[in-house]
């Protein structure tokens, strides 16, 4: 296998030294086969231990190693170098504070994911004895795609509307609510509906689409939050001819 | 320092973790719990789980049979009272899983799906496509975070436990993004901190997975259980060590080496079966330690293939058709593409053994219960003699949810009795001078050792003397080197010396821990003269039950090399045995 | 909290949106037409007056012309709030000030065809 | 203690220069003054018919012949049809997924179906204006 000498322009950012982040350079000797996150972690072991990121899976399922490469929001462990050129630009995810270097600080999103209420919520009967629900294949596959979600904040870092706006609960956590929201075993639509149909909801989406593009596992989070505008619109209609409970 | 009291203190948000801070909130609401975890519970390493989760569920299955697969899966070293729990609780906490909105994949009619699974006798593996450990995951920690009484620390990195008089008070653990250091109060612990592969070159095990937890016990002078088990994986991709799951054989894959041969057949996994009608417990679906061990073989006979990543055999699932990997393997086909350039539809996968899991652990019971009151272990960190010598897969991810409901019980009981503790000078003390080390650490300079060669070192030296085949020569050999390295480990320098997610000094801690476990795999191994299950010595070539039908014990000792003993297994119906995967008794 | 009233204006906007996609380039086509000179014959007086007078005619109109106001006024509020201009309120009362103003023209007129 | 996080700036006015993406959905965005000309555009021929009088329409039409008006609907047709037009087909299978059994009908199908439909909706008043 031969290798490749990449430039690697990083960001780095220490609150305890620098008023403000600036990049770093290092020259690696990359292998064919590798992902941009083995050149992170060659940097980390040979080169400049005090780098600071994070990772853990190398497998695209963890969801750590969300960065911007070159300017697109990316999946450091699923991005390879194959596929870029000899100079790679490195930034933290755009639109989240940075913490220090390559981290950035993820409160709001998670702050966020707690607001949705991303779990089952039975109104009436209780779940049958020692058995599970019937769901059929159908209906598994509607909401499926939707589960895939590996919270890696790609999409919020592509987001313009969270970009202008941090009050916008954003693609990854609609998207989430929206899973549930279509699962049939669920029935708290209407008690998500009520606090993400509000104001700072899923209105503030404008559609631009840059959230499913980006976003590494094919989840579509534009597609789930479209979805859920038609849900919020029918159930306004709803409350008000009296129909739905609010 | 600050302090932060709670009843319960879980170290660990993966699986086993989640699911025991569900089941104190559920039903110890006045229970406060800290759940400490050193990345986002989402992160944990349970996420990498692929292939399923065991539990008794057609109507020609029983929970017999899956105590007896487990058991003679595990040559006779599990606990058998464990196990009889663990497979009457199985199922029950599956369904409870799916209650919560586990996507699991589904039948025709609506109910959940199963697969076969290695060394299974019948098809039991509840799965969700080929990330049923992600979706496990999520389900639980989203689920989660309807109780209030579960306060999260995220991104906390617990460094060692704090006891007195022989029992667990509690834990010290810094903060990552202040660097603050916290001492956490409590008068239980439930330690759920997930395996340690990393101190192996090659693993399927994430970064994250450093055998923390494992080590904090083993300091606070709570033995380690059978540590020289420590699976292979048969299939993991060249390179990277990514696993493909057990599923792609449950589905119809087949093994084949250089010349297109299955040569499983030639050790006592035939005769062939059919390609594409895998049958259950024979040829591919035999069990892990020994389908590695074949491959050790066939390199020795010179049968690999060779790539640009070492000696491989191939793992062919072409003829499973492009429609069926699409619907139970889509991760393995999109991981096997972008990996090594294989796309599974049109061409055989290079795979070789990998590091995956470690049998072994903190020394626990039924109840999750420790040696050390107040200490409970659960997951991959503990070892209840649940897995005996060789897991079987997909009987861990169910582990973590039987051990985890079944610990909180416990430890909430306990909690209960003890009740909330004041301020305790002693205790405050040994947390300062935990703090006070690592201060030292982080400060010192001018050693010229670096982490990452003492950590490349003691992954050599382990894949040596602690491998797939061992024996007196390499693994003494072994012992000795980590024994050294956790001398040089003195010397290190910390360069970072920021306090702001400081991820140098986090692997320096994590070095120090994988170094302990390191030292009781190989210590473990060198003792354990005999070959079961996923212990093979090749100077020991036959199981001995007479003298080593035993779980081994590593003790701390105050310097020097660790103490093993040994403790007897339980038995209550099933005599050790012969492990026959021929497939020919069952038909 | 409650569904905001943000989901009655986003259904217009929807409806618009999806209507004007398929009416609008043909309309425009007409428009080119007539400008080419080319003035087809049914919008010679009689017929388009007739088109307009009958109540299919006069449905039609109404709802596309109103829907599509809706539809841009919805739109020009994001458009604002896009490039920078924060008074939220300010924009979209004056924009669904003007979609309604030529809502009401469109019935007026109508009507009085 | 020491934390200190560092937001970087995003400008509230020219944000959408970062990228292709983002200038795309705004040349989208701004298909809404199009609709609102069109709009206007037809209620004045509303009113001009509203007045009831042949020359008044004559009239008009005749205002509207000159190069200038040709350039402006010509290029309002294209920029329409780009932007609006073939964008809102394009995204409409995200916003309706139609589920058949245990398959997401594919999104091609149902973009297919948009453009049958506006082909037959275009013909449609092509032949009640007399076009064709
Ligand atoms: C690739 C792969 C595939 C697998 N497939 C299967 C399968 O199909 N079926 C099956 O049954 N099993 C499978 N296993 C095994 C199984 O997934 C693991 O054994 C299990 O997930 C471990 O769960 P856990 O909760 O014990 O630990 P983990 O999920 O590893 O979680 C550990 C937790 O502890 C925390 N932690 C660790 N150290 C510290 C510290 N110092 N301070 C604070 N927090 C800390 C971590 O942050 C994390 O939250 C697989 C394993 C791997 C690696
Ligand atoms: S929706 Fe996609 S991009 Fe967004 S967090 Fe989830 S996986 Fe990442
Ligand atoms: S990029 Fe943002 S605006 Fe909507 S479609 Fe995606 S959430
Ligand atoms: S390291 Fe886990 S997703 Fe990249």
């Amino acid at each position: 296998m031969s290798t490749r000498q990449m430039e690697l322009e990083v960001m780095r950012y220490d609150p305890e030294q620098d008023k403000a982040p600036y990049f770093q350079k290092y020259s690696v000797p990359c292998e064919d086969d590798w992902a941009i996150l083995d050149a992170i972690n060659y940097v980390k072991e040979n080169i400049d231990t005090t780098l600071a990121y994070r990772w853990s899976c190398h497998m695209m399922v963890c969801g750590s190693c969300g960065m911007m490469v070159n300017g697109e929001p990316s999946l450091t462990c699923k991005t390879f170098i194959r596929d870029l050129p000899d100079r790679v630009r490195i930034e933290p995810l755009e639109n989240f504070p940075i913490e220090r270097d390559l981290v950035v600080v993820l409160d709001d999103v998670m702050e966020k994911l707690r607001m949705a209420k991303p779990f089952i919520i039975r109104k009436d009967d209780p779940p049958p004895e020692d058995r599970e629900y019937t769901q059929s294949r159908a209906n598994l596959y509607k909401f499926k795609q939707y589960t895939m979600c590996i919270n890696c904040m790609c999409c919020y870092a592509a987001c313009p509307q969270y970009a202008l706006d941090k009050s916008f609960i954003g693609p990854a956590v609609l998207a989430l609510a929206h899973r549930y929201n279509i699962d049939s075993r669920d029935q708290g639509k209407s008690e998500r509906l009520n606090i993400l149909a509000d104001h700072d909801g899923v209105w503030e989406c404008s559609f631009v689409g840059a959230c499913s593009e980006v976003c590494p596992k094919s989840v579509d989070p534009a597609a789930a939050v479209q979805q859920m505008k038609i849900d919020g619109a029918k159930e306004w209609w709803k409350q008000k001819l009296g129909g739905g409970k609010s | 320092m600050e302090t932060i009291h709670a009843d319960i203190v879980i170290v660990g948000a993966g699986g086993a973790g989640l699911r025991a801070s569900i089941e104190i909130a559920q039903s110890n609401p006045e229970l406060k719990v800290a759940l400490i975890s050193k990345v986002y519970p989402m992160r944990s390493h349970t996420c990498a789980a692929e292939g399923g989760a065991a539990g008794v569920k057609g109507a020609d299955d029983s929970q017999e049979m899956h105590f007896n697969d487990t058991v003679s899966g595990g040559d006779w070293l599990c606990d058998q009272e464990v196990v009889e729990y663990f497979v009457s609780q199985a199922a029950r906490e599956l369904v409870q899983l799916e209650h919560w909105g586990c996507p699991w994949s589904r039948e025709d009619d609506g109910s959940v799906a199963v697969r076969p699974f290695g060394g299974m006798k019948k098809k039991r593996t509840w799965y969700a496509a080929d990330k049923s450990g992600f979706h496990i995951l999520h389900t639980l920690f989203q689920t989660s975070l309807q109780f209030p009484t579960i306060q999260r620390f995220d991104e906390f990195f617990a460094i060692d436990l704090l006891h007195k008089n022989g029992k667990c008070r509690g834990v010290v653990a810094m903060e990552m993004r202040s660097g603050r250091f916290f001492s956490f109060q409590a008068p239980v612990v439930i330690m759920a901190s997930g395996g340690g592969g990393q101190c192996f070159p090659f693993t399927t095990n994430g970064a994250i997975k450093t055998g923390d937890g494992m080590a904090m016990a083993y300091r606070a002078g709570v033995p380690l259980k059978d540590m020289e088990f420590v699976q292979y994986h048969p299939t993991g991709l060249p390179g990277t060590g990514i696993l493909l799951t057990e599923g792609c054989r449950g589905e119809g894959g087949i093994l084949v080496n250089k010349n297109g041969y299955r040569y499983l057949q030639d050790y006592g996994m035939g005769p062939e079966t059919p390609i594409g009608e895998p049958v259950l417990k024979t040829m591919e679906l035999g069990p892990r330690d020994r389908l590695s061990q074949a491959f050790w073989h066939e390199q020795k006979k010179g049968n690999t293939v060779e790539t640009p990543w070492g000696d491989c055999v191939l793992l062919d699932m072409r003829h499973l058709g492009e429609k069926k990997i699409n619907e139970r393997l889509p991760l393995v086909r999109e991981l096997a593409s972008s990996y090594v350039g294989h796309d599974p539809v049109t061409d055989p996968v290079p795979v070789r053994p990998v590091i995956h899991f470690m049998m072994g652990g903190i020394d626990s019971n039924i109840n999750g219960e420790t040696p050390m009151p107040g200490l409970y272990a659960i997951g991959e960190t503990a070892c209840s003699g649940l897995h005996g010598a060789n897991r079987l897969g997909s009987n861990s991810l169910t582990d973590l949810l039987v051990s985890g409901k079944r610990s909180a019980e416990r430890a909430a009981a306990y909690a209960k009795e003890a009740g909330q503790r004041e301020d305790d000078p002693f205790i405050t003390a040994q947390a300062e001078a935990v703090v006070t080390w690592v201060r030292e650490l982080l400060q010192q300079s001018g050693g010229d050792e670096s982490i990452a060669r003492i950590r490349r070192e003691m992954k050599t030296t382990l894949e040596e003397g602690a491998g797939i085949y061992r024996d007196e020569e390499g693994t003494s050999a072994s012992c000795q080197k980590v024994a050294e390295l956790r001398e040089r480990y003195k010397t290190i320098e910390v360069h970072d010396k920021s306090n702001v997610f400081n991820t140098d000094l986090q692997q320096a801690l994590e070095l120090r821990n994988l170094l302990d476990v390191a030292e009781t795999v190989a210590e473990a191994s060198l003792e354990r003269r005999e070959s079961r299950g996923a212990h093979q010595r090749l100077d020991y070539t036959e199981r001995d039950d007479e003298n080593f039908l035993k779980h081994s014990l590593a003790f701390r000792q105050a310097d020097g090399r660790p103490r093993i003993e040994w403790l007897d297994v339980t038995i209550t119906r099933s005599q050790p045995g012969v492990r026959d995967y021929s497939g020919s008794k069952d038909k | 909290m409650a569904i905001a009233k943000k989901a009655f204006v986003w259904g217009l906007f929807a409806a618009g949106g999806t209507l004007t996609a398929f009416v609008f380039p043909v309309l425009i086509a007409l428009f080119l037409l007539v400008a080419l000179g080319k003035v087809p014959e049914g919008l010679q007086f009689e017929n388009i007056h007739a088109f307009a007078t009958s109540w299919v005619g006069k449905t039609g109109l109404f709802i596309v012309i109103s829907l599509s106001l809706w539809h841009a006024a919805h739109r020009l509020r994001v458009v604002f709030h896009d490039f920078g201009v924060r008074m939220d309120n300010l924009v979209a009362n004056a924009v669904y000030l003007v979609a309604l103003i030529g809502t009401v023209m469109t019935a007026f007129y109508l009507y009085k065809i | 203690m020491s934390r200190q996080p560092y937001i970087r700036p995003v400008s509230k006015t020219t944000w959408y220069m970062r990228n292709g993406r983002y200038r795309k959905y705004m040349l989208r965005e701004v298909t809404c003054l199009l609709v609102g000309v069109y709009c206007f555009l037809t209620i004045w021929v509303l009113a001009i018919l509203a007045s009831g009088s042949q020359e008044h329409w004559n009239a008009f039409l005749v205002s509207q012949q000159s190069p200038s008006v040709v350039a402006f609907h010509a290029i309002a047709l294209i920029y329409f049809l780009v932007y609006q037009t073939f964008d809102w087909f394009k995204l409409a299978p995200k916003a309706m997924p139609v589920q058949l059994g245990e398959k997401k009908m594919p999104d091609r199908f149902i973009v297919i179906a948009h453009y049958a439909a506006w082909a037959v909706i275009s013909l449609f008043v092509f032949w009640l204006a007399g076009v064709i």
